[in-house]
């Protein structure tokens, strides 16, 4: 594929579930280290904000690739007939985690009985149903409340449990000073969920196989030589955004190292789609019914353009 | 020249104009195919509210209530603030670059402020409702309590009339008009105030169902929340189109 | 300023004034392109006298008003006296009854809750208020118009709810600024009784703008007559037609010739704002 | 008269505000969470100095831009509801609508129909600009006298006379009071749509301090929209200073 | 309506009549509550007449005059004919010249610009209607105020200026409403004559309301008073005193008489709007 462009660059454009920052450094390298212009993409890429929805935007056409939400995202786009499609999961390891205090005399997830607990509701809330479950408690034991985007009232301890991610407000709190905290990771209770899918529309994958292989490859490109030079990354994914904080970011940029190489990240190379636990998670939100009927998983993940990645350039 | 109240044909004349926009709209969509997820229909929208009636109704409650206690309490902000400028007027240097900075950052930069000051609960909302409409009668309300001319104030002066005096039986009637509009335009915004502001942190709320349908790529959930809305506040301003008759009648 | 000046001429007419002005001028504009519109006047009004004044269009008369109403300060030159007292800028509203020359009605308010203002003002109760004003309504020939709003009436109608308004707003001191410009004869007349009747009765100070010299002849004790802007006192002449006068006073010879003194003394003036231009 | 100026602007006004804060946060040991330091304040926009100069002049652009189409369109709209008043009933609900749909609510739809221009910006700052000057519109001109109307129709004035003589020197005031709130809304509006998917403006800086919690930025941003509003304000009112003067009948 | 009433009429008169008003209604209100201000009015006016119209405050005159300017539309009982043509409702507007009894001015506008308000209306380039405003100013007494505002003025400056933008608007029918109310003798006796000058130079049909019954007596071909409210055509009263007619007319025998009749009518009428109050 690589060979085919550098004369004649295809436009594209890849839309990010967020504005920059060291989240989607692998997308910046790429595109600053012009392995995106070297696979013969001519790429454009654009931040997202709230209420931009990524898998809309990239089903419809507005843009040709995406940074979108992950498993649960992907599962609900498929079954409202968004002709989207998965080719690669950055983030191995659930990113989300629960905090509490230790003051709080939670000790276990088992605790969250009759506690306040705080979960977004955009989808994470059924990670924690499933967490819970896998704990032995049902929905109604805790009170589960929308958690806003703000850690203010956790940190005003407005209620007992607060949801975080690992890159991004965990870091935020501990800025703050706020140690005196306990996580819980759903992978410990036997719950993994990626997130931060590469994906792209039925269409190109019909009509243009060879731009998304291109992506793929350049893109995993990116993340790799990211992780080898992080410095560097975080001087690209600075010049990107404006005002942002370098030590913020390159905080994020370690804890999203962590989670992208964990589990098949490790094993198998960045991007891997670890397709047992997409189907644990599409069980358990039939079961909550979030979903109404299982998504033909066949069709929703496609696995054949990270599987021709070359090994030297996805795995660390 | 207008004449006494909403009349049946003002009525007819809003249906049809909302029913015209229904019908080019269903029709569209269904013309050019348009996929759910960038414009459904509202056909469909309007079974997605019967479906999820009780969910909707019970955050849209939640929604005016924040919004009525805060366009209340804004709206008297603003009034308060512009009767005491008119009372005061060195103050209006003071006052008016304040109001109107605060009022050039969107409000929802004040959103982690509001959830500070005022927690998660309907009080952040209402706080951003007031913020939202409190600027627009303050210009509003000031302009009209500043509109009779010399020769009514000089009148009301002779009669030994102090400010309060002249305020109450003189600006304040003159300025009605222009309050009212100050209101006609802030209901809107209000809305938006605290919808936007549910969405970045509520425990209910059409603001919440939008962020969470829109977190699960359920578009017909999002438009139902948002259609329910504008109804809700399309409903408010009728009432206060009624009011405004009522208030100017000497025309 | 210095109220010393004021003794003379107080002394002059052996009774105390109820409203005296010193050396009152009022200067509108930018120095450059001043307007003055009021010079040098002075003038003393004795406790219940009823003065007219006259003259020509423009000449100040509205604005000498406006200045005792305490709507407007004089210029630093000179200072108004009210019952011997040097009145501070402003301090004479509420003092003074005053009806100005537009009648100045609130188009939100009724015919009697315009006439009501001031009582309002006051504080006197809604409903009193509304009783003392309905018995003026077939004095002033509105019977019927209670309710009416502004817009609703005639000219003529207003001018008489402006005039209602100023008298249910009790003082000493009425300025009143062309109050029956725009009434007919007979109205004119019956008003001028109904004026001259409460004034008798209630001996309050007037001071009353006209243009019709019969008017300020038939009504005043005094007639003051101003002259062409910037207006100043041009003379004043003491009317000692006996009282009560009734309408065929006018047609009497003293009465004639009074006013043909005066007309001869008004044109004189009147010419001037026409820069000389002669009358056939 | 220089002095007097010098009271009325703003500028005293700021200095007072400045030195309150700057000596009443470490008074009270304020927590910088509410409100930081102001010397923190500044020397975070320092840090950011580039960028915010950026941001400032792009903002600024969408905004004008916006604000001037969003304007001419209300403007028009309040003349052809005042015209033609089956068309203010008829449609002025929609737009009342309309007016209450939050545009962040669509996002998505906004980028899928506008794209990641500039176009995008300006059509949410004139969306938000719009509703306000088209309501002042129409009540300013609803506002001319009826008797003065009836003089201008006796000298057999067409409509288009009667509007430019009468109705719209009556409505001026009222429409400026619509333009200014306008120009906030369309301020407001050019920084909310630089949340949909920009890397310069304001709005960018504003909502990456919002989601990192970066309070002392977050004041930064503030106060930098703040003033621009001002600014912008202060032209507006210049203007209406400049055209309007009649106020006092 | 129906033109064929109005045959009669015009053959009466032997010439054809300008202005005619056949059986002209004007009620106000709704029908429980109803103001009747024109009943029956029945009135021809020749080409090149100048009549005067009197009645009591209130009866109805200037509701006439808004029917006649076109501004608004009489009942349907009856219809307006201008040179013998059936006027539709409105039909009159543009074709009237038309001064109302409140001046009207536009505050944002300068006096001179206030004045030549009409002939902008007309199409008139902005210079040339100045050029024909500025000679009007000397004549009107307004001179150096060209560049005011209308709130720098005096009552009647303001009055002066309404009347100069009337005859700028050059219409063969001229409708005044009290054009002089706010002015002093004299000014009053100078606009007079330049009123008469203006129309015996051009011979425009004049219709003028008045309160001062010398006024009317001493401008009018015709005097037509009407009755209290609701206001009829209570007599006209054809004036033949010689033209042109100086100043002291006024105190011929002829004249007298003319007043004295006329001032019985009136008086009778006005007395009905003060329920029979007597007048001593
Ligand atoms: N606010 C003002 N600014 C400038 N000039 C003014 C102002 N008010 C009045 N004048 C001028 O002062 C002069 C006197 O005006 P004033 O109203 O006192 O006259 P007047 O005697 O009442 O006349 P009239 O009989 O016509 O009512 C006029 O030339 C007028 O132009
Ligand atoms: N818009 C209206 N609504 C109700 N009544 C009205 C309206 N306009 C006039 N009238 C009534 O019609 C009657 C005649 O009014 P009009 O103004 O014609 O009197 P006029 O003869 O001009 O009196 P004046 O000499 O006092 O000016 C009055 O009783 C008035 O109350
Ligand atoms: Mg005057
Ligand atoms: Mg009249």
């Amino acid at each position: 594929a690589a060979s085919s462009a550098a004369s004649a660059a295809e436009k594209v454009s890849i839309r990010l579930k967020w504005v920059a920052q060291a989240q989607f450094a692998g997308i910046y390298v790429a595109k600053a280290k012009g392995f995106y212009a070297d696979a013969g993409l001519d790429a454009t890429i654009n931040p997202g904000g709230p209420n931009i929805n990524v898998e809309t935007l990239v089903a419809s056409g507005a843009d040709t690739f995406g940074i979108a939400s992950g498993t649960e995202g992907m599962l609900y786009s498929r079954e409202k007939g968004l002709p989207l499609v998965c080719v690669g999961m950055s983030q191995q390891m659930t990113p989300f985690a629960f905090v509490t205090y230790d003051s709080s005399g939670i000790k276990s997830v088992k605790d969250f009985k009759g506690k306040k607990v705080a979960v977004w509701f955009t989808g994470v809330q059924y990670t924690l149903y499933s967490v819970m479950a896998h704990e032995g408690l049902s929905q109604k034991d805790a009170q589960i409340i929308a958690q806003p985007f703000s850690m203010q009232p956790f940190i005003d301890k407005q209620y007992d449990v607060a949801t975080v991610t690992l890159y991004n407000e965990l870091n935020t709190l501990k800025e703050q000073g706020i140690n005196n905290i306990r996580l819980f990771m759903p992978d410990d209770s036997g719950v993994t969920t990626q997130q931060d899918a590469l994906v792209t529309s039925e269409k190109m994958i019909k009509e243009k196989p060879e731009q998304v292989q291109a992506f793929v490859t350049a893109t995993l490109k990116g993340w790799k030589y990211a992780f080898e030079h992080k410095s560097e990354a975080v001087d690209i994914v600075m010049a990107a955004g404006a005002g942002l904080e370098r030590k913020h970011q390159e905080l994020m940029l370690d804890e999203i190292q962590r989670v992208m190489t964990a589990k098949l990240g490790g094993s198998e190379g960045l991007g891997a789609i670890d397709m047992k636990a997409v189907s644990d998670v599409q069980d358990s939100l039939v079961k909550f019914e979030a979903l109404k009927k299982p998504v033909d998983l066949k069709a929703a993940f496609d696995s054949s353009f990270w599987a021709k990645v070359p090994a030297a350039d996805k795995k660390l | 020249m207008v004449a006494g109240g909403v009349t049946w044909r003002d009525r007819l004349a809003v249906v049809i104009g909302l029913a015209t926009l229904f019908i080019v709209w269903q029709a569209a969509t269904m013309l050019f195919a348009v996929p759910d997820y960038i414009l459904p229909r509202p056909l469909d929208i309007a079974w997605a509210i019967v479906e999820r009636r009780e969910q909707i109704w019970r955050a849209l409650l939640f929604t005016l209530a924040e919004t009525g206690a805060g366009f209340a309490i804004g709206a008297l902000i603003g009034i308060g603030l512009a009767v005491c400028l008119v009372l005061i007027p060195p103050c209006e240097a003071v006052v008016m670059p304040l109001a109107v900075a605060i009022n050039a950052v969107p409000s929802v930069a004040f959103v982690p402020l509001a959830l500070i000051w005022f927690g998660l609960g309907m009080g952040s909302k209402i706080a951003m409702a007031v913020l939202a409409i409190a600027f627009i009668v303050l210009l509003n309300a000031l302009s009209g309590l500043k509109k009779p001319e010399q020769g009514h104030i000089d009148l009301m002066r002779s009669f030994g009339a102090g400010r309060f005096g002249i305020l109450w039986r003189l600006r304040l009637p003159a300025a009605m008009p222009s309050i009212v509009t100050g209101l006609r335009v802030g209901l809107g915004r209000s809305t938006i105030a605290v919808i936007v502001a549910e969405m970045l942190g509520a425990y209910d709320g059409i603001g919440q169902i939008v962020y969470q349908s829109t977190a699960q790529v359920d578009y017909l959930s999002v438009w139902a929340a948002v259609l329910t809305a504008m109804l809700g506040s399309l409903a408010l301003y009728g009432c206060l189109v009624a009011i405004d008759r009522k208030l100017i009648w000497w025309r | 300023m210095d109220s010393s000046m004021a003794t003379p001429s107080i002394a002059a007419d052996h009774r105390p004034a109820h409203l005296q002005l010193i050396n009152v001028w009022k200067r509108f504009g930018p120095p450059e392109r001043q307007t003055v519109a009021v010079r040098n006047v002075d003038l003393a009004i004795q406790p219940g006298e009823f003065v007219t004044l006259i003259g020509p269009s423009g000449c100040g008369k509205s604005t000498l008003f406006n200045m005792i109403a305490g709507l407007i300060a004089p210029d630093d030159d000179g200072s108004i006296l009210l019952s011997n007292k040097v009145q501070q800028d402003y301090g004479l509203l509420g003092k003074v009854a005053f009806m100005p020359q537009r009648d100045l009605l609130f188009p939100w308010r009724t015919v009697i809750d315009n006439a009501t203002l001031p009582l309002e003002i006051e504080g006197v109760s809604r409903k009193a208020a509304r009783a003392r004003a309905e018995a003026l309504f077939p004095e002033f020939g509105l019977e019927g118009f209670e309710t009416h709003y502004p817009h609703q009436l005639s000219g003529g109608m207003r001018q008489r709810v402006a005039l209602m308004r100023t008298f249910l707003f009790e003082r000493d001191l009425v300025l009143l600024d062309e109050p029956f410009g725009a009434l007919d004869a007979l109205t004119r007349s019956m008003m001028q009784r109904w004026l001259l009747d409460v004034w008798a009765k209630h001996r309050r100070t007037v001071l009353f703008i006209t243009h019709d010299i019969d008017e300020a002849i038939f009504l005043g004790d005094k007639v003051v007559v101003m002259t062409a802007r910037p207006g100043t006192i041009k003379c004043a002449e003491r009317i000692n037609l006996p009282r009560p006068r009734a309408a065929s006073v006018t047609t009497t010879g003293e009465f004639i010739d009074i006013k043909r003194r005066l007309l001869a003394v008004v044109e004189e003036e009147s010419l001037k704002t026409f820069g000389g231009a002669t009358l056939a | 008269m220089k002095r007097d100026a010098l009271l009325r602007s703003p500028l005293p006004m700021l200095v007072v505000l400045a030195l309150a804060w700057w000596l009443v946060v470490p008074a009270l040991k304020i927590e910088a969470r509410y409100l930081p330091p102001l010397g923190a304040v500044i020397a975070d926009a320092r840090s950011v100095w580039p960028d915010l100069l950026a941001g400032f002049w792009r903002t600024l652009l969408e905004t004008v831009i916006g604000f001037f189409i969003g304007a001419a369109l209300g403007i028009a709209a309040g003349i052809g509801f005042a015209q033609w008043r089956w068309l203010e009933r008829g449609v002025f609900p929609i737009f009342v609508a309309l007016q209450s749909v939050p545009v962040i609510a669509f996002g998505a739809i906004v980028v899928i129909w506008f794209g990641n221009t500039l176009a995008s910006k300006v059509v949410i700052a004139l969306y938000l600009a719009f509703f306000p000057i088209a309501v002042n519109t129409l009540r300013g001109l609803q506002e001319a006298d009826p008797q003065r109307m009836a003089l201008m129709r006796s000298f057999g004035a067409s409509s288009r006379q009667m509007f430019l003589k009468l109705s719209l020197p009556t409505a001026l005031p009222t429409i400026m009071i619509g333009l200014k709130i306008g120009l906030s809304l369309a301020l407001a509006g050019a920084i909310v749509g630089e949340w949909f998917g920009d890397t310069v403006g304001l709005g960018v800086m504003l909502l990456q301090a919002l989601y990192f919690e970066q309070v002392p930025r977050l004041w930064v941003l503030i106060l930098t929209c703040g003033g621009l509003g001002t600014l912008l304000y202060g032209g507006a009112g210049l203007i209406e200073r400049r055209f309007i003067w009649w106020r006092a009948e």
